[in-house]
């Protein structure tokens, strides 16, 4: 009940704020779109960086539009409110991350098939583009939301949080883009989506404890 | 001693090259972080010795709990 | 042992103990490492494959070992740290990172010089390579966040946390690096094996080894007892001490 | 350390003035009242009983307002009083009478973005009447504050003691409208 309180909030700050849920789509557009000239506009060449190029591109886009979602609040004192008020970090937490997800991760999932086009990927390809990316976006806001709290007091902590983030990130990178070649070369990625899963559900237990005590220090 | 004479020895087999860097960087790195102790504690020791005589810490204030009018 | 556990929270009680134990630890590491390098250079055999490059790996693999090691210190002391709220188990946490860091580089290395050889490249995406380069982006890591945060206890707490899941991924990392590895490079590739170990380099590896936790002893308790200096600045017993 | 020699409590209707200094750790004793600040040592009781053990009941119970007004400059008055409510799991109810009161009811529909700093900190005051707490923990509620809000504030601290209420606040001067029942000074330690 409260955390559905805490999400009619952030959906309520999203919808006024419309821009700032847009910029993280162009720039997952965008990153995408700058292999083609990086490499070569050939079909085949995409195709077969295609998986690996969508799933970096898409961990970028989560990684940049964290801030977004936790800066805000701790610059204006309402972070402080919230905490006092819901009474557990660790549900405010679960509640940011999960706001984060609704509002950047789930469109980042929607865009993707098109971005598949641009990047010649072959169908089956696309489908395990989106289940994976639907299992691994999640996990991706959950652990970046223990960085983003860690930094809240430190100004410019854009790239510190990077430089905390991307190591932990680097299991799901490893799952997601693996399902989607493997999909490409018609193989099997059903293990891929059960490791990627098993990292989501870990991620959804623990991430949030820990984000919350990083909240409390941030805070104190 | 499985070297004959010392030319030997540096050779290493023909793959001196490999082995003297690995043991020139185990060295190197140990000699840093040794490095990095003693040039901590002297800046230490100068912060400290700096901040010592001029700037005293701030004592921690202390709490006085004054009862003010009791009438109300 | 409750009240050795309490005795080691004290910070000048640490000091002193460390102080006198700091250099009977150094000789005993260069008695270590004197003992190990004549043992790893002249008293052993090459390997009947990598020839002298063998002699290597008594390096790469102590490095490799400590490297992890002094993260799983620095984890353990940051629990310890959270949970008593210990300031000596913070000062240890946050000693450990810079040697944690130094030793990975070096087993990174030395793990990079030994298989160029064997690969003919100066880097290989070998599984255990692999996970070292990562694991010192989380040293990185975890100095960055540390140094940015100005203020000293919620910088000590927020590494700790970071320490924590950070060693909570670790064998998520080192599970999905070697799957990885496994997929794309297949298992025919003669990984940084460790060559089949017969009873005359187990001696200088051991030595070597005992060595590198030698110096990671005396070099984790002179790095506590600075730490202790900066966090006790404003007590007495530090500023006697300075004026002495 | 920053403060020593705590220890004092506040009973069931009264209103306590925190005074001292600028930077002797006023805000800081508060925020760790709150449960905001890491106390080295020494425990915090709300009703006898050790916050630590049940966080959540007490911070049902109290309302701390600090410098900065918490409010979203993205969102309206009215949306930002409603989600504090519905935060506590309390239905949303008009914030028009009160508003009222702060002569801010014109303004209700409008972003707090574009309030002036002293209209922010007023809606921040209006919370004190929309959200039902037994302990009032207010840092500086005087900053930027014009002559009838200081009554109102005066007014409603009244009322809220009378009730039964707890009320804590720091400011330069006291609030002269109304007496404190206790007076805490942190003194400047004499180096």
């Amino acid at each position: 009940m409260r955390l559905a309180a805490l999400l009619r909030r952030e959906i309520a700050i999203a919808g006024r704020n419309k821009a700032a849920i847009l910029i993280p789509l162009v720039f997952f557009v965008l990153v995408t779109s700058l292999f083609p000239f990086a490499v070569s506009p050939d079909a085949d060449q995409l195709a077969l960086l295609a998986p690996g190029v969508i799933w970096v591109a898409a961990l970028l886009a989560t990684l940049l539009s964290l801030e977004h979602f936790y800066q805000g609040d701790y610059l204006d004192g309402s972070l402080e409110q919230l905490l006092l008020t819901t009474g557990s970090p660790a549900l405010l937490a679960l509640a940011k991350s999960i706001g984060h997800w609704l509002l950047t991760g789930l469109p980042l999932v929607l865009v993707a098939p098109m971005l598949g086009l641009l990047l010649h990927l072959p169908l089956d390809a696309q489908v395990a583009m989106v289940l994976t990316l639907l299992l691994g976006t999640p996990a991706l806001c959950l652990i970046g939301a223990i960085g983003m709290c860690l930094t809240l007091g430190i100004n410019r902590n854009g790239i510190l949080v990077s430089l905390l983030i991307l190591p932990l990130y680097i299991p799901v990178l490893i799952f997601g883009s693996s399902g989607v070649q493997a999909a490409s070369l018609g193989l099997p990625y059903d293990g891929q989506l059960a490791l990627l899963a098993a990292i989501f559900i870990l991620a959804l237990v623990l991430a949030p404890v820990a984000a919350g005590h990083a909240l409390k220090i941030s805070t104190s | 001693m499985s070297f004959t004479s010392f030319a030997d020895f540096l050779a290493m087999g023909g793959y001196a090259p490999y082995v003297w860097t690995c043991y020139g960087a185990t060295l190197l790195t140990l000699a840093v972080i040794v490095a990095g102790l003693r040039r901590q504690k002297k800046k230490l020791m100068e912060t400290i010795r700096l901040q010592h005589p001029e700037r005293q810490a701030v004592a921690p204030g202390r709490i006085v709990v004054k009862q003010t009018a009791e009438d109300s | 042992m409750w009240l050795w556990f309490s005795r080691l929270g004290s910070p000048k009680w640490f000091y002193e103990l460390a102080g006198r134990w700091l250099p009977w630890t150094w000789a005993l590491t260069v008695l270590l490492f004197v003992a190990g390098s004549a043992l790893a250079l002249l008293f052993s055999p090459p390997d009947y494959q990598q020839g002298e490059t063998v002699r290597i790996m008594y390096l790469h693999v102590p490095a490799a070992f400590l490297s992890m090691a002094c993260y799983l210190t620095m984890a353990i002391a940051s629990v310890i740290a959270l949970v008593w709220r210990m300031k000596m188990a913070f000062a240890v946490a946050r000693s450990c990172a810079p040697i944690g860091a130094a030793m990975t580089a070096l087993a990174l290395f030395t793990g990079a010089v030994w298989g160029k050889p064997i690969w003919g490249t100066w880097w290989e995406w070998d599984a255990r390579l692999t996970s070292e380069l990562v694991l010192l982006f989380l040293y990185l890591g975890y100095i960055a966040l540390h140094e940015s945060i100005s203020e000293q206890s919620q910088a000590d707490r927020a590494a700790a946390v970071l320490a924590i899941v950070g060693v909570v991924n670790l064998p998520i990392i080192h599970f999905s690096v070697d799957w990885w590895n496994t997929l794309h490079q297949g298992a025919s590739i003669s990984r940084l094996q460790k060559p089949a170990i017969d009873a005359s380099m187990l001696w200088p590896l051991f030595t070597m080894l005992a060595a590198f936790f030698a110096f990671f002893a005396a070099s984790l308790m002179s790095r506590v007892r600075n730490e202790i200096l900066k966090r006790e600045a404003a007590s007495r017993w530090v500023k006697a001490l300075v004026k002495a | 350390m920053l403060l020593h020699g705590l220890d004092f409590s506040l009973p069931e209707g009264s209103l306590t003035w925190l005074q001292g200094g600028n930077g002797t750790g006023k805000t800081s004793l508060l925020r760790c009242l709150c449960g905001l600040g890491e106390a080295e040592a020494g425990d915090i009781f709300w009703q006898g009983e050790p916050v630590a053990r049940d966080p959540v009941r007490f911070h049902q119970e109290l309302l701390y307002l600090g410098h900065k007004p918490g409010l979203k400059s993205e969102l309206s008055i009215a949306e930002n009083l409603g989600f504090f409510r519905r935060l506590r799991g309390l239905p949303v109810i008009d914030p028009e009478p009160v508003l009222e009161q702060l002569g801010l009811a014109r303004y209700a529909g409008q972003y707090v973005g574009s309030l002036s700093a002293g209209q922010q900190r007023k809606v921040m005051l209006a919370r004190l009447l929309l959200e039902p707490a037994r302990l009032w923990i207010l840092d500086e509620p005087l900053v930027a504050l014009d002559h009838e809000s200081r009554d109102w504030l005066a007014a409603t601290m009244m009322a809220f003691r009378e009730e039964g209420g707890i009320i804590l606040y720091t400011s330069h001067q006291p609030l002269d409208q109304v007496r404190p029942d206790q007076q805490i000074a942190i003194q400047e330690a004499t180096p």
